[in-house]
Parts: structure tokens; C-alpha cells; sequence
């Protein structure tokens, strides 16, 4: 038994230092391209603390969202950037100002730390409440639970958020481009390995990310990891050259964004006549309607995330 | 077997932790990305031995999404380093 | 029988391990891209491989299995393309200085 | 140290180191970077805390798990307005910094 616990803790302080490292490097490299590489590493790293932490489900996104998408939303800009100049030496505070600012910043890791160590120790936790209540959902997942049914308005608002940013990005786009295809023209020829890839992995995906779905129901998945898995999928296929982006302008496109929360507001309101107030489901049909509800955001999301990956429209459609 | 299959995992996070030196010392940006595949490659491998050794069967999914996400960052990587010309291409205009 | 999968599964898991070993030495200690890039194909395709191998009879089921499997040929297909990409960009950077 | 003050106290780093780099780097993409390292942090501090709620057959807390999910996703949608802001600002100014162009009036923006 103890050897079993000095095993884990080891393997624990090793991957606590390996992502601390990583996390210092991206930070002092010089590089912003190689700081991006390590980035991606980072998040592939902390996804694994996820793991150690018992909690899969978040150590899902964090591998979709955090390595994986937002590492190719940043490699893109940083590639983008390289042509621009970049900040020059004098834009560099001094030494003594980053001293302070490091010893400050030491402060709060230090003042976290404490907190960290000084909370109260049976710990204050919700998990028999979502135990308790889990069963009038439907749902075997308590994070599901908690995601769709108990702070199911948090989740909507989030969606309205990942909708909010879409629009954000698209409006800084040129006036003369509005309603185009986002992101640069690719190159008409990719590579032969490249498209190889592109199209032997998204059906793969695809069906990995409907599992995740639906697995999402009682296992550790669901919408939101499903739907970043697709919008990677997506993201391929448009690098390789094999899918193009949609013109933002289009009415499908937009119909399929804003699916995900329209179907939920609409639930929640049918919520006021059928249960008792908004976002209430009856009890009976409570499972069903999650699961279409997650069905209407994981489309959503990954038409969402894929998109703003690809940023605002720059060039119209060919005629 | 639990104990084995822990230290095992230990084992592949530090090597492939030690491979994560090529990411600092490059030269090329293709050992660095090396370096990141490896680390993928390594981080796949100990998500699936910890799943049977603390029995969370969920951490084979948590594999799953990595084996395809980290195809698809590789991808963009070998891709970014294209990057320079890409953008005159499209600015030039 | 499930001692001699005991012994199996340790052996496969000790194999892999030690591709990964060699595969870090070789990104390490092998002197240009293309010759790192052997290196590390071998810790992709072997390692996990023969980790995959060792694992699968204590795999819960089926599903567990073929989910194994999948991330194994996931990896072996991604890698293997991916290689060829880096290799490109290596030749395309030329030596390194 | 049980593992969850150990990956506390590593949370609590990652934060602190974060903060340093956002404030340090002139150039706004890598702020955004640390930026990113730094929100790792909180959210870590956050499963920290949901870890140390395991009850009744959970891991932990499934409360302040589900809410670093959605957190998750709000940060990349940031991240994602941010980089289109400074991909703009980059195409406008020709510069990959925020600080004001000292040079005469017109030079970098007409292009």
C-alpha cells in the first residue's frame, strides 16, 4: 500500500514540475512561435493533472480546447505576426521594474498558496447534493447533471457568449469584405500526406465525438467535448484544402450557431408551461430533452469554435 | 499490478518529460515539433496505463481525444512554420 | 492463465517503456532532424504499440479493447504522416547550424 | 503532502508565473500566452478545490468542475477576440506592440 502511495506521489511531483517547466520556458523564450509549441505541450500536460485531479471530464476539454484548439488559434496568429515587426529591445521594461514586478507576482503565488494550505479541511463540498438530486435528471454524469439541469442557465449564457465572441471577431473585418470567407486563402496545392490525413481522421473523429455524446449521458463526455473534437475535425479538413470555410454571410451557417441556444431557450421557456419555471424539466421527460438539448449545442459549438479559429472573413467567394 | 503499471507511467512522463528538452534547444522548428509529438505520443501511452491502474475507465477516453488532437496540432504546427509567405500571399492583394 | 497475462502484459509494458527511453535518448543525443525523427518513430510506432499489447488483456471488455486498439492505429496513421510533414520541413530549413 | 496540496501549491505557482509574463511582455501575443497559463492556473486551483469535496463515490466536486468547463470555453472564446483584435492591429500598424508609434503621423497606418 504505501509503495502504491509513493508511486503516485511521485508520478504527481514529476508532472507538477514538468508543467510548472514548460510553463516557465513559454514564458522566457524569446521565440513566439517556439513559446506557442510549448504551449500546446503545456496543455497537453495539464490535461494529464486533470486526469490525477478524478476529473476526466474537464481533462477532455482541456485537451480539445485548451492544447488543442486555442494552440491553433495562437500558432496561426503567431505565424501571421511573423511578417510584422516585432517589439524591440527599448519596449522591454528594465531590470529594476522586473524584479518588482516578479517579487509581486511571487506575492500573490505565495498569498494563493496560503490560502491554498489554510483551508478548511473537512472540505465544504456539493457532491451529495448532486448525488441526491441526480436522479430526477436522468443523467448518470453528475457533471452533465450540474452542466444541463442545476446551473443549466450558466451554460446557456455561455453559449450566448461563444456566439457574442463569433460576432466580435467577424465584425473586424473589412467593410468591402463582410459576408466573405474567413481567414487567408490557403495554398491550392497541400501537401499529399497532409490530405491523406484530412480525410482518413474526421470520419474517425466524428464518430469519436458522437460517442463522447453520447457516452456524455452517464460517463465522463459530453456536448462539449464532443463538439470540440468535431470543430478540430473541421478545422483539418479546411487546412488540408478539402473543405472550405463557409461564407459568413450564409443563412444555414448562421442557423446552425445559434441552434444550440435557441433549442435551449426554447426548452427552458416550454420549462415555464410544463414543469415549473424556466430551464425546469418535467421529470418524466428530462433525460430525452438533455440529450437533444447537447445534440442542438454540440453542433453549435463546433461550427462556433471552428470559426473563430478561422477569424473574420477576408476575401469574398470565388463567382 | 496497479503499483507496476503506475511506475510505468512514470516512467514514459519522464522520459518523455527529458525529450522536452529538444523543444528548448530546437535548433529547427522541426525538433521542437518533434519534441511535441513525442510528448504526445508519451502523454497517450501513461493516460492509458493510469486508466486500469486508479480504474478510471474514463482516462481511455481522455486518450481517444488526445490521440486525435494531437495529430491535429502537429498538423497546424508543420503548417504555421509555412506561415511567412502565407500572409504576403493574402495582404499583397 | 492470468499469471502467465500477468507476465505478458509486464513484459510488453517494460518493451514499450524502454522504446520511449530510446526514442528520448535518440531525439536527444542523435546528431541531425532526420535521424531524430527515426528515433522518434520508433517510440510512436513500438512503444505504444507494444503498451497497447500489454494492456489489452486487462482491457474491461470489448469496447475497452477496441478502444485501445483504435488509439493505437490513431497515433501509428497520425504519426506516420505527420513524419513526413516534419521531414519536409526539415529538408525545407536545410541543415541545422 | 497529499497530492492535492502538491498540485495546489503548483497552481498557485503557475498563476504567479503567469501574471509575471503578462505584465512583462511587450508583445500582446504573448501576454495573451501568459495570459492563458495564468486562467490554467485558476481553473486548477479550481479542480484542487473540487477534489478535496470527493463524496459519495465521486472525485470530487462535480460543481466546480462543471464550472471550469464552461470557463474553459468562455477563455478560448477571449482568446479567440483577442487574437483577431491584434491580427488587426498588426495589419493596421504594421507593429506586434501595443506602445504608440512615436514616428511621424501616417507612417505606419497608410498601407
Amino acid at each position: 500500500m504505501t509503495i502504491a502511495v509513493t508511486i503516485a506521489w511521485a508520478f504527481d511531483a514529476l508532472l507538477a514540475a514538468t508543467v510548472l517547466a514548460v510553463a516557465l520556458w513559454t514564458i522566457v523564450t524569446r521565440e513566439t512561435f517556439a513559446a506557442v509549441v510549448g504551449f500546446v505541450a503545456f496543455g497537453l500536460l495539464v490535461a494529464l493533472v486533470w486526469v490525477r485531479l478524478a476529473a476526466p471530464d474537464v481533462a477532455m476539454v482541456e485537451a480539445a480546447i485548451g492544447g488543442g484548439v486555442t494552440g491553433v488559434l495562437l500558432l496561426g496568429a503567431a505565424a501571421r505576426l511573423r511578417g510584422v515587426e516585432a517589439a524591440t529591445a527599448a519596449e522591454w521594461p528594465g531590470k529594476t521594474l522586473r524584479l518588482v514586478t516578479g517579487a509581486l507576482c511571487a506575492a500573490v503565488a505565495a498569498a494563493l498558496a496560503a490560502t491554498m494550505l489554510l483551508l478548511p479541511d473537512p472540505a465544504p463540498t456539493l457532491a451529495p447534493e448532486a448525488a441526491a438530486n441526480l436522479a430526477s435528471t436522468g443523467v448518470g454524469n453528475p457533471i452533465t447533471g450540474v452542466l444541463m439541469a442545476f446551473r443549466g442557465l450558466d451554460t446557456l449564457l455561455e453559449k450566448v457568449v461563444l456566439v457574442l465572441a463569433l460576432i466580435g471577431v467577424w465584425s473586424l473585418a473589412q467593410d468591402s469584405q463582410w459576408g466573405g470567407l474567413p481567414g487567408p486563402q490557403r495554398q491550392a496545392q497541400p501537401d499529399q500526406a497532409l490530405v491523406f490525413l484530412a480525410r482518413l481522421l474526421p470520419p474517425v473523429g466524428i464518430v469519436i465525438g458522437v460517442y463522447l455524446l453520447w457516452t456524455g449521458a452517464d460517463e465522463p463526455g459530453g456536448a462539449f467535448q464532443g463538439g470540440a473534437l468535431l470543430a478540430a475535425m473541421w478545422l483539418l479538413a479546411m487546412m488540408a484544402g478539402l473543405a472550405a470555410p463557409p461564407p459568413v454571410g450564409s443563412r444555414r451557417l448562421r442557423l446552425v450557431l445559434v441552434a444550440g441556444p435557441a433549442v435551449f431557450v426554447a426548452i427552458g421557456l416550454a420549462g415555464f408551461a410544463l414543469a415549473d419555471a424556466f430551464l425546469a424539466y418535467p421529470q418524466a421527460y428530462a433525460k430525452p430533452l438533455i440529450i437533444v438539448i447537447e445534440i442542438a449545442l454540440m453542433l453549435s459549438i463546433a461550427a462556433t469554435l471552428a470559426l473563430l479559429v478561422a477569424g473574420p472573413p477576408e476575401r469574398m467567394p470565388p463567382r | 499490478m496497479a503499483e507496476f503499471l503506475l511506475a510505468a507511467a512514470g516512467f514514459v512522463l519522464a522520459m518523455v518529460a527529458l525529450g522536452l528538452v529538444r523543444i528548448l534547444r530546437g535548433p529547427a522548428i522541426a525538433d521542437r515539433i518533434m519534441a511535441a509529438q513525442l510528448l504526445g505520443t508519451g502523454g497517450i501511452a501513461t493516460l492509458l496505463l493510469i486508466a486500469p491502474a486508479t480504474g478510471m475507465a474514463a482516462t481511455t477516453d481522455v486518450a481517444l481525444s488526445l490521440a486525435l488532437l494531437a495529430a491535429f496540432a502537429s498538423v497546424a504546427f508543420v503548417q504555421g512554420t509555412s506561415g511567412p509567405d502565407d500572409p504576403e500571399a493574402t495582404e499583397g492583394r | 492463465m492470468s499469471l502467465a497475462l500477468d507476465i505478458l502484459s509486464v513484459l510488453a509494458i517494460s518493451a514499450g517503456a524502454f522504446f520511449f527511453l530510446a526514442g528520448t535518448v535518440g531525439l536527444l543525443r542523435f546528431p541531425d532532424a532526420l535521424t531524430r525523427l527515426h528515433a522518434l518513430t520508433k517510440a510512436d510506432n513500438l512503444g505504444l504499440g507494444l503498451v497497447v499489447l500489454g494492456l489489452l488483456p486487462r482491457a474491461d471488455g470489448a469496447l475497452g479493447a477496441l478502444k485501445l486498439i483504435v488509439v493505437w492505429l490513431l497515433v501509428l496513421v497520425a504519426g506516420a504522416t505527420v513524419s513526413q510533414l516534419i521531414a519536409r520541413v526539415a529538408q525545407r530549413a536545410g541543415p541545422a547550424p | 503532502m497529499s497530492e492535492t496540496t502538491l498540485f495546489g501549491l503548483g497552481a498557485s505557482a503557475l498563476v504567479g508565473l503567469g501574471l509575471y509574463g503578462f505584465v512583462i511582455h511587450p508583445e500582446p501575443l504573448r501576454k495573451l500566452l501568459a495570459f492563458n497559463l495564468l486562467v490554467s492556473g485558476v481553473f486548477l486551483l479550481f479542480g484542487v478545490i473540487a477534489r478535496r469535496g470527493a463524496a459519495v463515490g465521486m472525485g470530487g466536486d462535480p460543481i466546480p468542475q462543471a464550472l471550469v468547463i464552461t470557463g474553459i470555453v468562455v477563455a478560448f472564446a477571449g482568446s479567440a477576440l483577442a487574437v483577431g483584435l491584434l491580427l488587426r492591429l498588426g495589419q493596421k500598424t504594421g507593429r506586434a506592440t501595443l506602445r504608440d508609434v512615436p514616428s511621424p503621423p501616417g507612417d505606419g497606418t497608410t498601407s
